[in-house]
C-alpha cells in the first residue's frame, strides 16, 4: 500500500518564532482582527509505502527524528492521510 | 533633474546602495517611508533590494501591503516608471504588477556571485541607455530568485520582448543561471517597459574605481526617465 | 577605598522573590560558583545571597563576562599609539583613519550555541558582533568570519560546517552587511567542538562615538527591541565549561535569531546616537539585562534601579531572575535624560520597535532590581564587576607537546612533487572557500573593493577616495607545536595580507580560542600564544583594540587545537592602490620577496599528506616583516605592483598555484614560468617548494618595472628575486630549482581547486531543504 | 470561540520543488527505501476568534487568498482542529 504522510513540523513552543510574528502583524495589518497567534513552520507530505497505516506512521516519525525536525529547535506531528 | 523616489521598507538594505547610484547619475533621489501615501511627485519609483518585513513567509510578500505601495500602484496604473531590483522584483511580482513568481533557488542557497547577463530589451525605463543588446557583468545576491510563471504566461513574456535581461549560459567563468529561473530569466517588464524587475544589482557597480562600471547605463536610465517619456510616448 | 565599601549595609537589603529555590550549597555549585567565590559573595553583601542575586553573580563572575583566568593576561597586550581612539573594554576597539573617519571592530566567538545548534548559534554569534559595533555608534560595513571544523569526511561535521554557513550568511545577508573574509580549517582537533568566530567593522566619524557609560542620575533606562523570553538563560556560563553529555540537555535553551529585528535596531540605534537623543547606549549580549546594566553602570561610576516587572516579556510569568539573566537576541538597553525618553520612543516606535522604560541610574552605587517594588537584588554596583574573582592558573607545557617539536614524520615512499602539490590544493584547508563566501552577500553597500578570495578584503570609505582592508588569520598548527612562535605568525600574517591589499596595518583585535585554562598545558599555550601576538603587536605598531577570551573549548576527546584568531584592519591611502592576489598580465615579472629555509615543522604537507602534526615551526623575524610590509606598501603607493599573494600553508609551490589558479571569476588559470634557482635552488625540492617559512611574498609587476621593484626591495631591506615571467590563459605552470622542473595544467589546478568543497558536500543541502 | 486553525501551503504539482527532492534523496541515503515522492512546504498555525468552526475556517481561506499562498505558485489545505 501507499499511504499520503502529511508531517507538520514547528518551531519549539518558547522558542522565539520571527516568522509566526512577522505573518500575525501582517494578518492584524491586513484587518484580520480575531488572529491570535500564528506560528510558521514546514510542512513536508510524504509517500510511504507501507504493510499498513501504523507502519507508516512509525516510519514517518523515524523520518522526522532523523531528519525531517531539528530535535533542538522543532516539535512535529505526523499524520497519515485516510486511504 | 528626474525625480527618484526610492522607497524604503523595513528591512530594504540596498536603499542607500540605489539613490546613491541614482544620484550620482544625475537624479533628484531621495527615500520615501513605507508608510508615507504619498511619493512626493516622483517621476520614478524604485523598489530596492533587501530582506523587506525579513523576507518571512515569501520574500516581498508582507511588504506588497505597505500603505506606500497604493501609491506605486497608482503611479504604475498611470504609465509612471516603477523599478524593483532584487527584493524590489520579488515585490513587484507579489503585488501583480508584475507577472509570475521568484521562488528558492534551485541549490537552496544564497547565492552572492558574479553573473553574466545579456540586456535584451533596450526601451525600458530601466535600460534605454543601452543602445543595443549588451552582455554586462553583475551581481546577484539573493536566495529567492528563481522566476517561475505558468507556460502561457512565458510565452506572452517571449512573445512579446519582455524579457529584459537573461543569463547567458555559456559563460565559462559564472556559470550561467545561478538560480534555476525558468528560460533563464533574470529580469522582465510589463508590455510598455515602464515597469521593470530585475534579481541582479546594478547599483552595486558604478564605479569604476571598485573595479566594474557595468551598472551605470542602468543607472543613467533611471536619471534621464523623462528622455524615454519623451521617446517612447 | 572606593565608594562602593563605604556602602551602607542598610542599602543592600533584598528578599527572595516568592516560590524561588533556598540557596543551597547545591543550587551554588550548579550555578558553577566555588567556595572562594561564594565566600566573596558573603563577604561584599555582608549576608547570604538571593537566588536571583546568585544568577547575577553567576553570570558576571563567569569566565565569558569576567575574564578571571585571562585579566592579568590580556593586560601585557599593547593598547596605545597614535591612531587608537578607542581601546579595549568598550563594546568595540576604535582607531583613527583619516578626515575624521574612524573604524570600530571587534571579534567574537559563538562556539559553544553553534556545537549545540550550528544554525541559531552562527546567526546570533553573528547579530552580537553586529550590535558591539553599532552601539558605538559605527554604521557596520563589513564582516568577517573564521571558523573551525573537524573533518569534513564525517557527516556530522558537514551538518555543523553547512549549518554554520547558513547562518552566518543568513543574518549578515538579511542586516546588509557584506561579508568581505574569512577563513575555514579542518583539522581533528575541532570535533565535536567547531569554532565560529565573528568579526563586524563599522565606520563612524570620530565625533560620533559614544560609549557604554552610564551616567547623570535620574537619567532613565529602557530596553529597546525584542521581547525578553525564555532563551540562552545562563549561556554566559554555559560557555564557560566544557561540553558534555550535560551541555545536550541544555538544548531548550538555544537563542534565535531575528535578522530583521536587528536590522531594524541598528537603523533605531544609529538615529538615536546620530541625533543625540541619548547618553549610553549597550547591547544586551552574553547574561543580558544583567550584564549590560550592571556594567553599564559601574563603567560610570554610579547605581542603578531596574524593575523587571517592567519588561515587556514573550511569555506571562517570567520571574525576575529569569529576566535577568535571558539571553534573548536583538535588544539594547539605553540610557536617557527623563526629557527626552518620549522622543526615543518615537524615534524607536518609527522603526517598529518598542522602547520601555525599566529604572533609573541612582546615586547610592547599589546595582537594584526590584520585581512590582519587592526587591530582589541588592549588590555594591561597581565590586560586582571590579571585584570578580581572577585566578593566575599554573602555565606548564605538556611533555608530549615538547616532544612532538622535535619529531619528523617517516619518509613517505613515492612522494612526488606534482602530485603533492594537487593532493595540498585538495584539502578542504587550503581549497577556495568559494562555496562559502557565495553564500554571504559580498557586495551589498555598493562599497566592495575587494571581495573575498583575495588576501584581504577592501572596502572604500563611503565618499571618499581611500578604503580600509580587513583580513582574519590564524595557523592553529603552528600554535599548537610552538605557541609563542604561533602567536607572533598569526599577527605576522594578518599584516602580511594586508600589506599584500597595498594598506598599512592599523591594529587588530583577538579572539583567543583555548580549552580549559585550569589545565597547566592549556594555559601555558595560552599565556604564550598571547606573549607571541603582544610581541608582533610592539613591533608591527598595531595595537590590540579589543577582543574575546574563549576558553573551555574541550570536548570528550580532549582541548581543541589552541586558535588565537586575529582580526586586522589597515588603511588603504587610495582605492588606486589595492592590489590583489591573482597573476594578471602575460609576460608580467615574478619577484619573490622574503628567505626560504625550508622548514617543514608544522607545515601543511606534514599534516595533510603525511598525517603528521609536527616539527618545529619557522620561527618569526618582526623585523623582517616589518619591512617586508613597509616595502609592499610603498610598492603599492607607487603602483609597481601587479600582484602581491603572502606564503602561508603550502609554501611557495601553493602560493604559485593560487597566484596562477587566479580568481574564482577568472575565465581560466594564467600559466607560468618560475625557477627558484636564485631564491633557494640548493634546497631539497620538498622542502623548497612546501616549506612554511614566514615572510614570503610572490609579487607582479610590469617587466618594465621589475627593476624598479628590485630596487625599491632592496632599499627597504628586503631580500627579492626576479623568479620568472607569468605565461598565457589555459597555459602551465611550470616551477624548476636547480636541474629539476615540475609542471601542471592551470586548468586542472583551477579544477581540483573549486571542487574540493562542494564535492565533499554534495547531499548537505538537504538541511537548507528543510529550512522554514 | 478560539479555533485553532491548521494550514498547509504547498508548492503547485508540477514545478520544480528542489526542496522535497532534496530531501527525497536524503531520507532514501539515510535508508528509507519506502519513501516515493516527498514535498515541502509550509505549515502555518493560526488561533482565531471566531463564533463557529466554519467561521473559522472561512477567514483563515480568505487569509491565505490575501496573504499566505501565492496563487502563482502554490496551493492550500486548511483544517480546523477539532474543539
Ligand atoms: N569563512 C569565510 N568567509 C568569507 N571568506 C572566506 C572564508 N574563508 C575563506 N575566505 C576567503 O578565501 C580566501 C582564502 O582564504 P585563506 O585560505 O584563509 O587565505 P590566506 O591563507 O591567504 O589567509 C580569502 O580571501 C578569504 O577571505
Ligand atoms: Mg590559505
Amino acid at each position: 500500500m501507499t499511504y499520503r504522510v502529511h508531517v507538520r513540523v514547528m518551531p519549539r513552543a518558547g522558542l522565539l518564532d520571527p516568522q509566526g510574528q512577522a505573518v500575525e502583524h501582517a494578518l492584524s495589518a491586513l484587518g484580520f482582527a480575531e488572529t491570535r497567534t500564528v506560528h510558521v513552520g514546514r510542512a513536508v507530505e510524504i509517500e510511504v509505502d507501507a504493510k499498513s497505516r501504523d507502519e507508516a506512521e512509525a516510519r514517518a516519525r523515524l523520518m522526522c527524528d532523523r531528519l525531517l525536525a531539528n530535535p533542538v529547535t522543532e516539535d512535529y506531528q505526523v499524520e497519515v492521510e485516510a486511504d | 533633474m528626474v525625480r527618484v523616489a526610492v522607497v524604503r521598507f523595513p528591512g530594504s538594505n540596498c536603499d542607500e546602495d540605489a539613490r546613491r547610484g541614482a544620484e550620482q547619475s544625475g537624479a533628484q533621489a531621495y527615500f520615501v517611508w513605507h508608510r508615507d501615501t504619498s511619493l512626493q511627485g516622483a517621476d520614478l519609483v524604485v523598489l530596492p533590494g533587501g530582506f523587506s518585513y525579513g523576507d518571512y513567509l515569501r520574500s516581498g510578500a508582507i511588504a506588497r501591503f505597505s500603505p506606500i505601495m497604493q501609491a506605486v500602484q497608482a503611479h504604475a496604473a498611470a504609465g509612471g516608471g516603477v523599478v524593483g531590483i532584487c527584493n524590489g522584483f520579488q515585490i513587484l511580482c507579489e503585488a501583480h504588477l508584475l507577472p509570475g513568481a521568484l521562488m528558492r533557488n534551485a541549490g537552496l542557497t544564497f547565492v552572492s556571485k558574479p553573473v553574466d547577463v545579456m540586456v535584451e530589451r533596450t526601451d525600458t525605463v530601466f535600460t534605454w541607455a543601452f543602445d543595443r543588446k549588451t552582455p554586462v557583468r553583475l551581481p546577484v545576491a539573493h536566495g529567492e530568485g528563481r522566476f517561475v510563471a505558468d507556460a502561457e504566461t512565458l510565452a506572452r513574456l517571449e512573445g512579446e520582448g519582455q524579457v529584459v535581461l537573461r543569463y547567458l549560459k555559456s559563460s565559462p567563468t559564472t556559470e550561467g543561471n545561478p538560480n534555476g529561473s525558468s528560460n533563464d530569466i533574470a529580469g522582465i517588464c510589463n508590455a510598455a517597459g515602464s515597469i521593470v524587475g530585475i534579481m541582479p544589482h546594478p547599483e552595486r557597480v558604478v564605479d569604476p574605481r571598485l573595479g566594474s562600471a557595468d551598472g551605470l547605463l542602468f543607472m543613467r536610465s533611471l536619471a534621464g526617465v523623462r528622455a524615454l517619456s519623451g521617446a517612447a510616448r | 577605598m572606593t565608594t562602593a565599601d563605604i556602602i551602607s549595609p542598610a542599602l543592600l537589603a533584598a528578599c527572595a522573590f516568592p516560590g524561588e529555590r533556598l540557596v543551597t550549597p547545591e543550587v551554588v555549585r550548579e550555578h558553577n560558583l566555588n567556595q572562594f567565590e561564594y565566600d566573596k559573595i558573603l563577604g561584599l553583601l555582608g549576608r547570604a545571597p538571593t537566588l536571583t542575586e546568585l544568577g547575577v553573580f553567576s553570570a558576571l563572575w563567569s569566565e565569558h563576562c569576567s575574564y578571571k583566568h585571562s585579566k592579568p593576561i590580556l593586560r601585557k597586550f599593547p593598547t596605545t599609539g597614535p591612531a587608537v581612539v578607542q581601546g579595549p573594554g568598550e563594546n568595540a576597539g576604535v582607531l583613527r583613519l583619516k578626515d575624521g573617519w574612524a573604524v570600530a571592530f571587534k571579534i567574537e566567538s559563538h562556539n559553544h550555541p553553534s556545537a549545540v545548534e550550528p544554525y541559531q548559534g552562527a546567526a546570533t554569534g553573528v547579530g552580537g558582533i553586529l550590535r558591539d559595533v553599532f552601539t558605538m555608534g559605527a554604521r557596520p560595513i563589513a564582516m568577517l568570519n573564521s571558523l573551525r571544523f573537524g573533518s569534513l569526511d564525517t557527516a556530522r561535521n558537514r551538518y555543523l560546517f553547512a549549518g554554520v554557513v547558513r547562518g552566518v550568511g543568513d543574518y549578515g545577508n538579511c542586516v546588509g552587511i557584506p561579508t568581505l573574509g574569512g577563513e575555514v580549517s579542518f583539522a581533528e582537533g575541532y570535533t565535536g567542538n567547531p569554532l565560529v568566530n565573528a568579526m563586524c567593522v563599522g565606520l563612524l566619524r570620530e565625533e560620533q562615538l559614544i560609549t557604554a557609560r552610564a551616567h547623570g542620575v535620574g537619567n532613565v533606562l529602557l530596553v529597546v527591541g525584542a521581547r525578553t523570553g525564555r532563551d540562552g538563560i545562563h549561556g554566559a556560563s554555559f560557555a564557560s565549561e566544557e561540553l558534555s553529555e550535560k551541555s545536550e540537555a541544555r538544548r531548550p535553551q538555544v537563542q534565535v535569531g531575528d535578522p530583521f529585528c536587528e536590522k531594524l535596531l541598528l537603523e533605531a540605534s544609529l538615529e538615536l546616537i546620530h541625533g543625540g537623543y541619548i547618553v549610553a547606549i549597550q547591547d544586551m549580549g552574553a547574561a543580558g539585562l544583567t550584564s549590560s546594566s550592571a556594567e553599564m553602570a559601574a563603567r560610570g561610576g554610579v547605581g542603578v534601579q531596574i524593575d523587571t516587572a517592567l519588561v515587556p516579556t514573550r511569555e506571562p510569568g517570567m520571574t525576575p531572575y529569569e529576566i535577568l539573566l535571558s539571553e534573548s537576541q536583538e535588544r539594547m538597553l539605553v540610557v536617557a535624560e527623563p526629557g527626552r525618553v518620549a522622543e526615543v520612543q518615537a524615534v524607536c516606535a518609527r522603526w517598529e520597535l518598542g522602547a520601555t522604560p525599566i529604572g533609573h541610574v541612582t546615586d547610592d552605587g547599589v546595582f537594584r532590581v526590584a520585581h512590582d517594588g519587592l526587591t530582589v537584588v541588592a549588590i555594591p554596583g561597581q565590586r560586582l564587576v571590579d571585584d570578580a574573582p581572577v585566578y593566575h592558573p599554573e602555565a606548564r607545557e605538556a611533555e608530549a607537546a615538547i616532544a612532538r617539536r622535535s619529531a619528523a614524520p617517516p619518509a613517505r615512499a613515492a612522494a612526488s612533487i606534482e602530485g603533492d602539490l594537487r593532493a595540498l590544493l585538495d584539502t578542504p584547508t587550503i581549497a577556495s572557500k568559494r562555496w562559502v563566501y557565495e553564500q554571504y552577500d559580498s557586495t551589498v553597500q555598493a562599497s566592495t573593493a575587494l571581495g573575498p578570495g583575495s588576501d584581504a578584503g577592501v572596502a572604500q570609505v563611503p565618499g571618499t577616495s581611500f578604503g580600509i582592508a580587513v583580513t582574519v588569520d590564524c595557523n592553529s598548527r603552528l600554535v599548537a607545536l610552538d605557541p609563542y612562535e604561533g602567536g607572533k605568525a598569526t599577527v605576522a600574517e594578518a599584516a602580511r595580507n594586508i600589506a599584500c591589499s597595498g594598506a598599512v596595518p592599523l591594529g587588530i583585535t583577538d579572539c583567543l580560542n583555548f580549552g580549559n585554562p585550569e589545565k597547566p598545558e592549556v594555559f601555558f599555550q595560552f599565556r604564550e600564544a598571547c606573549r607571541g601576538i603582544a610581541d608582533a603587536c610592539l613591533a608591527f605598531g598595531t595595537p590590540v583594540t579589543g577582543g574575546n577570551v574563549s576558553f573551555y573549548n574541550e570536548n570528550p576527546n580532549g582541548a581543541i587545537d589552541p586558535t588565537p584568531t586575529v582580526g586586522m584592519v589597515g588603511l588603504l591611502e587610495s582605492l588606486d592602490h589595492r592590489v590583489s592576489s591573482f597573476f594578471r598580465n602575460m609576460g608580467d615579472a615574478i619577484i619573490v620577496l622574503g628567505r626560504t629555509e625550508g622548514v617543514l615543522g608544522g607545515s601543511a604537507l606534514w599534516a595533510e599528506l603525511d598525517r603528521f602534526v609536527g616539527g618545529a615551526p619557522a620561527p618569526v623575524d618582526l623585523q623582517a616583516e616589518r619591512r617586508l610590509q613597509r616595502f609592499l606598501v610603498a610598492a603599492a603607493r607607487e603602483r609597481l605592483l601587479r600582484s602581491a599573494h603572502d606564503c602561508s600553508e603550502g609554501g611557495l609551490a601553493v602560493a604559485l598555484a593560487e597566484c596562477a589558479i587566479g580568481g574564482p571569476y577568472a575565465p581560466s588559470g594564467i600559466g607560468a614560468t618560475v625557477d627558484l634557482t636564485p631564491h633557494a635552488g640548493a634546497l631539497d625540492p620538498q622542502h623548497l617548494l612546501f616549506g612554511e617559512d614566514h615572510g614570503r611574498v610572490v609579487i607582479t609587476c610590469s617587466r618594465m618595472q621589475a627593476d624598479r621593484v628590485l630596487v625599491l626591495a632592496g632599499e627597504h631591506g628586503v631580500p627579492a628575486v626576479a623568479a620568472g615571467t607569468v605565461g598565457e590563459r589555459h597555459g602551465s605552470l611550470v616551477i624548476s630549482a636547480d636541474r629539476s622542473s615540475w609542471q601542471w595544467p592551470v586548468d586542472e589546478l583551477r579544477r581540483i581547486f573549486f571542487d574540493a568543497i562542494p564535492r565533499r558536500l554534495q547531499h548537505v543541502a538537504t538541511d537548507a531543504a528543510l529550512e522554514a
